[in-house]
């Protein structure tokens, strides 16, 4: 018996394997040289593996291969969401080097990288095989990162996550499962086929594929847990998800929606998508109005940006898909730069840092960290410089330009809604009659201080250079 | 040299942010150096041309700079404003706020350099930053910073809406100050509406207004005078090179519309003026009225009241700066602005008393100062484009300015010294230089406005657009 | 495609894993007891597989019945952390009950 | 106007009016900026420069009067605002009359200022206050465009402002100059209105094109500009309803009060419709409307002036009065007798208010005249000063007023106007009656000043102009020698009583043939009543005037009872009359408490609550949707499930329903 895989199909998943591979090796340092080296060497170690994979990775664009009989089809698409996720595995790193305990920490920096080798799969697959198991690896690993830290509520938050996820993992599955009975084959390629616009199985199956889509993309009504896992997790994990596993769902979605449906079916199949995006807008950023901390208002803030996301997708173009993808970037930079100045501000496990209260008066007492976070939060809510004001402008011209102007009108809407809950933030830092509240604030680590710095300049380089890579169509076949 | 011109105050700005120390005399030097060094940048880059691209997809955008004919006049009161303002700086922490009035000076003169739809929405955006922090860190109340930021960011997102449709119908926005990317269609109207609306809130206008009294008292003087003077200017010159320029018949044919909500402004702003007791008020309520006029004008797109609307703009930002750089002495002396405990200030301090006569004098329209031509040509062009009605309802809104801003200055200088309120000496000789250049300008464009008159009837271009470097198409 | 397997017809096969699937979610909504939940979130899974199993025996295609058993594997691997999880937040609870853990809302 | 661009007068460069233009304004600035180094030279400096203004409006004479080819005068081109918007310069007849009187009164006024101001406190800002007078009333007689016109009508009255409200320490002068300064800009914007309709017909702002255009207008829009050029004269004339800032102005220094509210400023109005004659002459409506509030305001003026008690006041009243008279004249169509009145009141008026100045500085700033009394003796100058003023004023033969006023009153009927006429004449005998009711009162009799206020009926010495409560800024601590302030009087005594002879003579009179290249041949004088039996009905009517005032006053038996009586007459004026017909409290009710209310509405009201309250309605809408989306947000797992399932539900009933279809 031969093995039906070849070199190239292995070639293919050469970064995925490198990434795994340095979540071992993390886990192996750790064991032998532990008692010399607790924290900095899992992380160096993690930094290169990760760094590693991101150039493996590069190297994989403009070539177009579809490995595993069409399972992970290696393209420019995979490529630009890979790196976008591995971007958000080094924030995430990088938020984790801000001191505390060193308790599994190189544990916990395993489960993240495995939980990247998921999404990297994420971006690639093209059957709702792969996409499964990069779900459920993505996923899986994400329950217990949430719930490693020794606090009441990042327990709940895991079980909450976990509880949750499993039956939107279960109601996509069960899409599949339908999709898999409309056309006879796992590929999304096969769904493509004219046939299926008549083929109650397949509206069905989309229909479930497109709830537990929908659930990762923590878009309203499937939003509820989104608040309380941001705010239950460790920093740093928060930081992974509203990156990471956003990219990777994101890419799913964008390959199931530009490549896996009928020609004629596709808009009023994802209309409701589109619908629950343009609820997620407003509803996200009012629901911001009330929040007492950080993470879950970034979280509360995620459901809109996601929302955002999409709107540029809806109409199914080309453009749409680099605004797309413009935004994400934009989204990732800016959202782990909020996390780095909350990463430099909070230490320890039990984060007190993050409760919006404890950020009075830091207009006078850490003026830098001030700005830098007046910064992100000016970015999330699009005013220029930031490249947070470009993405949104881009997005209106793709929505102005495929006609959903009530999407449109709900991105703006939403925007200066909120503008109103990131102000308050602003407000309570740079308030004078709150000067007096500024609790003593450590310096923090350096490596946040190093992602908040690159994050900056990112924000406001891409204003100036937008990344729109062309060729970003995904592939099925 | 136009980049510099950006980015000079901008940088100095930020320097200045960073910075430690609170040297008062430094930093105010560092500003004045630096806001005179713009002003002769601009002079000098009068005829430059700057392009670099940045966007090609979903259209065309450059970082395209270049100074036109009315943002000339514009970025010249920008910078003395600017100039005179740091100069009246009187804080304890006064290197924020230099540091804060460059940045607004940065990003106001990017937007009037901008020749690119997109980077004019940029900075328009931009420019509400500085102030808000100001409003933040030294308004009287945070509520006055969140007013102004919501009602100007959402003027803001609509601005940005307008641009991205613009963008699509036309594929490029690079078209301020060229000729020849008038657009039409189904759409339009509501791209239109998408400016128009922003830019009643930034100037502003009724029912838009709400946010300008709060801001205006609450912002330190200094800063105040900028922002009144100039960043009211903003959506008034949007209308001109915007609206105007590249949306002619939607203007033509809403003009009814906006010269309804000019007329309101004119005279609501008039009447309030004339019962409120916070002095800053008086002249936000003013503004209200004083720009509404300029908005009929421009409503109406007659050349002579387009070319009083350009000098009205200039004048009203002189007079507006040096109301409110001497109203913060005023406050600065006595500690109050209420007109109900002011009085007599012109018995100790004749030489502040003098410049705020000037200064009020210059905003009633006193024949022989700026703002009487102004509002001369504007309502002349009123009644040749056919709106008598509206021309009266302006003559009667300059009665009432003299009732108000009477009332505002005798309510100071005049009546007996006040003498529970404190007695401090008069105007320094910094205090003096800070609001000199202001009132002279005004004598002087009084007397001889032609060069400022003229830029606003050539602000709508008509030349063909000159060929700029570097732009590629896509 | 075939109509019909083992003479019961597929649309059967079908309804009978909907039955299992609209189960199994009921019990993840109504259920107090995490590891009840859980139960019924595999109740999901399993209701899949069967869907699977049945359609790639309708289509000939055995990617059907290789996807089950990754799905049994993944479930597997799932219940292991689930476990794992319930147990770390409810180790010195009276009793398990999911609606005693609420520290996070609003 | 025969020149196609339609300028008056002969165009060229003519230094010597840009000079005296100028120097008034260079004399201001100086002494405005150089006050407190200049002391009291800030006095000898603005009367030199008023005196060496005067001296070269002498001097301009000749190119004043110069004729060439059907252009009168000289035009001297300044600068130019945009196409349409040529401002400068323009000396002829008309102009050259305003600006001797200007320079020349002007300067004797400054001269005698500094004997009345010696020991102000802001006695060189009085003077910069004055030179700037002076400046802003020459732009405005010499201007050849409207806009300089309104330009110099603007800085007239900022001057009159600054000049009323020069004791800014008392809130009642405060409130006079605010009053002033208002009325007067609702006359401005009259101006105003009047250009925009004129360039938008001739699209320029000079006065040749506007004139030259004048049988162009139409009979609607011609009107509309006369009546929008009428209100500012109305304002700056203070004619009938806009006249009740010119009593309140009184609150000024006395030698304000008589170079800018009698001699000069409130006789722009004449200037201004003797200067549009060309539109007048084309448009009757426009005369009789014009004709006839002079008319009502001359008479309104004189009913006023008898019932007043303010010596200043009076006069302002009879000023009022007077200008009427003017007014009616030019109105009508009589220019060159509105314009003369204009001459000769200017002498005699400001003769008065300059001798009621000796009695107010004399009394240490009393302005009552039932505080007076018997002042003959004491102060011998100003009773014959104020004679010769009040005989020239009332029209006796021989003097001054009678020629120019008996000259208005034929030209009424001249022009068709019997009721003006009739109006004049009447006027003509109650002002025979008011001032020498004045003169009786003040010279006659024993001094009253000792005597406690209320038995005189002064129930309010604190309103009613006494001394008692005006702190004039140490007025009183110096005394400038007594020729510096007579001299100017004394001076002014020639003219009061000569100038009218400049008429005599009908056709032939150096004044028609000074003016007849003006304002062209005078209407045909085809009336049944001769000039002759005019002069005399008024003098009838002039000397009943005098003999009441004598009976009531002058006799020696109420001259005994002068206390009693006039406490009386305080105490028992009609209502109506010591309000003054309620003008003012008409205006104030309609105009300021009207617009105060709606100032009040749209800032308590509308803008906190309607405009703003929308906003923030919706932002508390948006903060509770907030709490609704909190609140939601349980933390039980299962209503999250619950969302989930109710999501789910959804998907499935839309894609179950698509798939079927």
């Amino acid at each position: 018996m031969t093995l039906p895989f070849t070199h190239v199909d292995w070639a293919a998943v050469a970064p995925l394997e490198v990434l795994a591979a340095t979540g071992l090796l993390v886990l192996l340092f750790d064991l032998v040289w532990r008692p010399f080296a607790p924290r900095g060497l899992s992380l160096s170690v993690a930094f290169l593996g990760t760094i590693l994979t991101a150039a493996l990775i590069a190297q994989q664009y403009g070539t177009n291969v579809a490995a595993f009989n069409g399972g992970y089809i290696v393209g420019n698409f995979s490529v630009l969401f890979g790196e976008v996720v591995l971007l958000g595995t080094l924030g995430a790193l990088a938020l984790m080097g801000r001191g505390g305990s060193d308790r599994e920490s190189a544990g916990t920096i395993a489960l993240l990288l495995w939980s990247a080798c998921g999404a990297l799969l994420l971006a690639a697959a093209a059957t709702t095989m792969t996409i499964f198991l990069g779900i459920e690896l993505l996923s899986l690993a994400l329950y217990c990162l949430c719930g490693l830290a020794n606090r009441k509520s990042a327990r709940e938050a895991a079980l909450k996550y976990l509880l949750l996820s499993s039956t939107a993992s279960a109601v996509l599955l069960f899409g599949m499962a339908l999709l898999f009975g409309a056309s006879g084959s796992v590929s999304l390629a096969a769904l493509a086929s004219p046939a299926m616009v008549t083929n109650p199985l397949f509206w069905m199956g989309s229909g479930f594929f497109l709830v537990g889509i929908a659930f990762k993309l923590s878009l309203v009504p499937f939003h509820a847990w989104a608040p309380d896992v941001y705010q239950g997790a460790p920093l740093p994990i928060a930081a992974f998800m509203t990156v990471v596993t956003k990219a990777a769902t994101i890419a799913i979605f964008a390959r199931f929606a530009y490549a896996a449906l009928p020609a004629g079916a596709s808009q009023m199949l994802l209309l409701p998508v589109w619908a629950i995006a343009g609820i997620s807008m407003i509803v996200g950023n009012v629901g911001m109005l009330a929040q007492h901390d950080l993470k879950r208002l970034l979280g509360y803030s995620g459901i809109a940006q996601v929302g955002y996301i999409l709107a540029a997708l809806a109409g199914t173009t080309r453009l749409g898909l680099r605004y797309a993808f413009f935004y994400l970037v934009v989204y990732a930079v800016m959202n782990l730069g909020a996390f780095a100045v909350a990463a430099v501000l909070s230490s320890g496990d039990d984060e007190e840092g993050t409760q919006i209260q404890s950020y009075r008066g830091l207009g006078a007492r850490r003026p830098l960290l001030a700005a830098a976070m007046t910064f992100f939060l000016l970015a999330l809510a699009g005013l220029p410089p930031t490249a947070g004001f470009l993405g949104k402008i881009l997005i209106l011209a793709v929505a102005a330009g495929t006609g959903y102007l009530w999407l449109a009108a709900l991105l703006l809407v939403g925007t200066a809604i909120s503008l109103y809950a990131y102000a308050k933030i602003i407000l309570a830092m740079y308030r004078p009659d709150h000067r007096v509240h500024a609790a003593d604030i450590p310096r923090g680590a350096p490596l946040p201080w190093v992602s908040l710095a690159l994050c900056l300049v990112a924000t406001v380089a891409l204003t100036f250079y937008p990344l729109l890579p062309s060729g970003l169509l995904p592939l099925v076949k | 040299m136009l980049l510099a011109l950006v980015l000079l105050p901008i940088i100095a700005g930020s320097a200045m942010l960073l910075l430690r120390g609170e040297d008062r005399r430094l930093y105010r030097g560092i500003g004045v150096v630096v806001a005179l060094a713009t002003l002769v940048l601009a002079v000098a880059a009068r005829s430059e041309d700057w392009s670099a691209p940045w966007l090609r997809a979903p259209f065309v955008a450059n970082f395209h700079l270049g100074i036109g004919a009315l943002a000339f006049w514009l970025i010249v009161l920008l910078a003395l404003c600017t100039a005179c303002a740091v100069l009246a700086v009187e804080s304890a922490r006064p290197r924020a706020l230099v540091g804060q009035l460059l940045l607004l000076e940065g990003t106001m003169l990017g937007l009037f350099i901008s020749r690119d739809l997109l980077l004019f929405a940029l900075f328009y955006d931009l420019m509400l930053v500085p102030v808000f922090f100001v409003l933040l860190e030294r308004g009287e109340h945070p509520r006055d910073a969140w007013r102004y930021i919501i009602y100007n960011f959402a003027g803001g997102l609509l601005l940005l809406f307008a641009t991205a449709a613009f963008g699509v119908l036309h594929g490029t926005t690079d078209v301020i100050g060229s000729a020849g990317n008038a657009i039409s269609g189904a759409w339009v109207p509501w791209i239109f509406w998408g400016f128009a609306i922003a830019f009643l809130v930034k100037t502003p206008a009724f029912p838009l207004h709400t946010w300008m009294p709060n801001t205006y008292a609450s912002l330190p003087p200094p800063v105040a005078a900028v922002v009144g003077a100039v960043q009211s200017k903003a959506g008034l010159y949007g209308f001109f090179v915007i609206a105007m320029t590249l949306m002619p018949q939607e203007i033509a044919r809403y003009s009814t519309a906006l010269i309804v909500l000019g007329t309101i402004s004119l005279l609501y702003g008039a009447v309030a003026a004339l019962v409120q007791t916070d002095a800053k008020r008086v002249v936000a309520y003013s503004s209200l009225s004083h720009l509404g006029l300029i908005v009929i004008a421009i409503a109406t797109q007659q050349p002579l009241a387009l070319a009083g609307a350009a000098l009205y703009i200039v004048a009203h930002g002189l007079f507006t700066a040096a109301l409110f750089i001497g109203l913060g002495y005023v406050e600065e002396r006595e500690e109050t602005r209420s007109l109900a405990r002011l009085r007599g200030i012109g018995a100790n301090n004749p030489r502040l008393a003098g410049a705020l006569t000037i200064a009020g004098l210059a905003m009633l329209g006193l024949p022989g100062l700026a703002g009487f031509v102004g509002e001369l040509v504007i309502i002349t062009g009123i009644v040749q484009s056919g709106n008598v009605a509206v021309a009266v309802v302006a003559v009667i809104s300059v009665v009432l300015a003299s009732a108000y801003v009477l009332r505002l200055f005798q309510g100071i200088v005049n009546g007996p010294v006040a003498h529970d309120l404190p007695v401090r000496r008069d105007l320094t000789w910094r205090e003096g230089i800070a609001i000199a250049p202001l009132l002279l300008a005004l004598l002087y464009l009084g007397v001889n406005p032609h060069a400022v008159l003229a830029s606003g009837s050539v602000a709508i271009p008509r030349a063909p657009q000159s060929s700029a470097a570097g732009v590629t198409t896509p | 495609m075939a109509t019909s397997f083992a003479g019961v017809p597929i649309f059967d096969y079908e309804a009978l894993a909907s039955v299992l699937f609209f189960i199994g979610l009921a019990g993840a909504i109504a259920r107090r007891n995490p590891l009840v939940m859980l139960m019924s979130i595999e109740l999901m899974f399993n209701a899949a597989n069967l869907a699977f199993i049945v359609f790639a025996r309708a289509w000939l295609n055995n990617a059907g019945q290789i996807f089950a058993f990754l799905v049994i594997t993944v479930a597997a691997a799932e219940a292991a952390i689930a476990l794992a999880i319930v147990v770390v937040v409810f180790r010195s609870a009276p009793q398990v009950n999911v609606d005693d853990v609420r520290v996070l809302h609003g | 106007m025969a020149n196609p661009e339609h300028v008056m007068g002969v165009v060229g460069s003519y230094p010597l009016l840009i000079a005296l233009w100028l120097l008034p304004l260079a004399g201001a600035v100086l002494c405005w900026a150089f006050g407190p180094q200049l002391k009291r030279a800030a006095g000898w400096l603005a009367t030199a420069v008023a005196f060496a203004a005067f001296a070269l409006t002498v001097a301009s004479w000749g190119s004043g009067t110069q004729s060439l080819n059907g252009a009168l005068g000289a035009d001297q081109p300044l600068v130019r605002w945009m196409p349409g918007f040529h401002l400068g310069l323009l000396l002829d007849p008309l102009s050259l009359l305003w600006a001797c009187i200007i320079t020349g009164v002007g300067a004797l006024i400054h001269l005698y200022s500094i004997g009345y101001m010696e020991g102000d406190s802001a006695f060189a800002r009085f003077f910069a206050y004055m030179n700037f007078f002076l400046f802003a009333m020459l732009t405005l007689v010499l201007s050849d465009n409207f806009v300089g016109l309104l330009i110099g009508w603007g800085l007239v009255g900022l001057a009159s402002y600054f000049l009323i409200g020069f004791w800014f320490y008392k809130p009642s002068a405060v409130a006079a100059a605010r009053k002033a300064f208002v009325i007067n800009v609702a006359g401005d914007v009259g101006i105003m209105f009047a250009i925009f309709l004129i360039v938008q017909k001739t699209g320029s702002i000079g006065f040749g094109n506007a004139f030259a255009a004048a049988d162009t207008y139409g009979p609607t829009l011609l009107l509309a500009i006369c009546i929008s050029l009428f209100i500012g004269a109305a304002a700056k004339s203070a004619q009938v309803p806009l006249h009740t800032w010119l009593p309140d102005a009184m609150e000024g220094p006395t030698p304000v009060s008589a170079l800018i509210h009698a001699a000069t400023m409130v006789t722009a109005g004449v200037y201004l419709i003797a200067r549009c004659a060309p539109l007048w002459s084309h448009d009757g409506n426009a005369q009789l409307l014009v004709g006839t509030i002079g008319g009502v305001t001359a008479l309104t003026g004189a009913v006023l002036g008898m019932v007043q008690w303010d010596i200043k006041r009076i006069l302002a009243y009879s000023t009022m009065s007077q200008i009427g008279y003017m007014i009616m004249g030019v109105g009508v169509g009589a220019y060159e007798a509105g314009v003369a009145h204009f001459f000769t009141h200017a002498f005699f008026k400001a003769q008065l208010f300059l001798g009621s100045g000796l009695i107010i500085h004399a009394l240490a700033n009393e302005q009552d005249v039932r505080r007076m009394g018997g002042l003959r003796k004491r102060l011998p100058f100003a009773f014959i000063a104020m004679l010769v003023g009040v005989l020239a004023i009332c029209g006796i033969p021989g003097l001054s007023g009678s020629f120019s006023k008996d000259a208005v009153i034929q030209g009424a009927l001249n022009h068709g106007h019997p009721w003006l006429y009739a109006v004049g004449i009447v006027t003509a005998g109650m002002t025979a009656y008011y001032m020498f009711r004045m003169l009786f009162v003040t010279f006659f009799g024993r001094y009253r000043g000792e005597i406690d206020p209320s038995e005189l009926g002064i129930r309010h010495p604190e309103f009613a102009g006494t001394a008692a409560h005006a702190d004039t800024g140490g007025h009183d601590s110096h005394h400038a020698p007594a020729w510096l302030m007579n001299l100017p009087v004394a001076i002014l005594i020639v003219p009061s009583i000569f100038a009218g002879w400049l008429l005599y003579g009908g056709a032939d009179s150096p004044w028609h043939r000074f003016f007849d290249p003006q304002f062209g041949v005078a209407a045909p004088a085809n009336v049944p009543i001769s000039e002759l039996t005019t002069t005399l009905v008024t003098l009838a009517f002039v000397a009943v005037g005098i003999l009441v005032a004598y009976l009531r006053y002058g006799t020696a038996a109420a001259r005994e009872s002068a206390v009693e009586r006039l406490r009386r007459e305080s105490v028992g004026m009609w209502p109506i009359l010591a309000n003054a017909f309620y003008f003012d409290v008409a205006l104030d009710a309609l105009f300021v408490k009207t617009s105060e209310m709606l100032g009040r509405l749209v800032s308590r009201v509308l803008d906190p609550h309607v405009v703003d309250g929308t906003v923030r309605e919706a932002a508390i809408a948006a903060q509770g949707s907030g709490a609704l989306v909190r609140s939601l947000q349980t933390g039980f797992v299962r209503a999250y499930a619950v969302f989930l399932a109710v999501g789910i539900a959804c998907f499935a009933a839309f894609y179950a329903f698509h798939g079927v279809h």
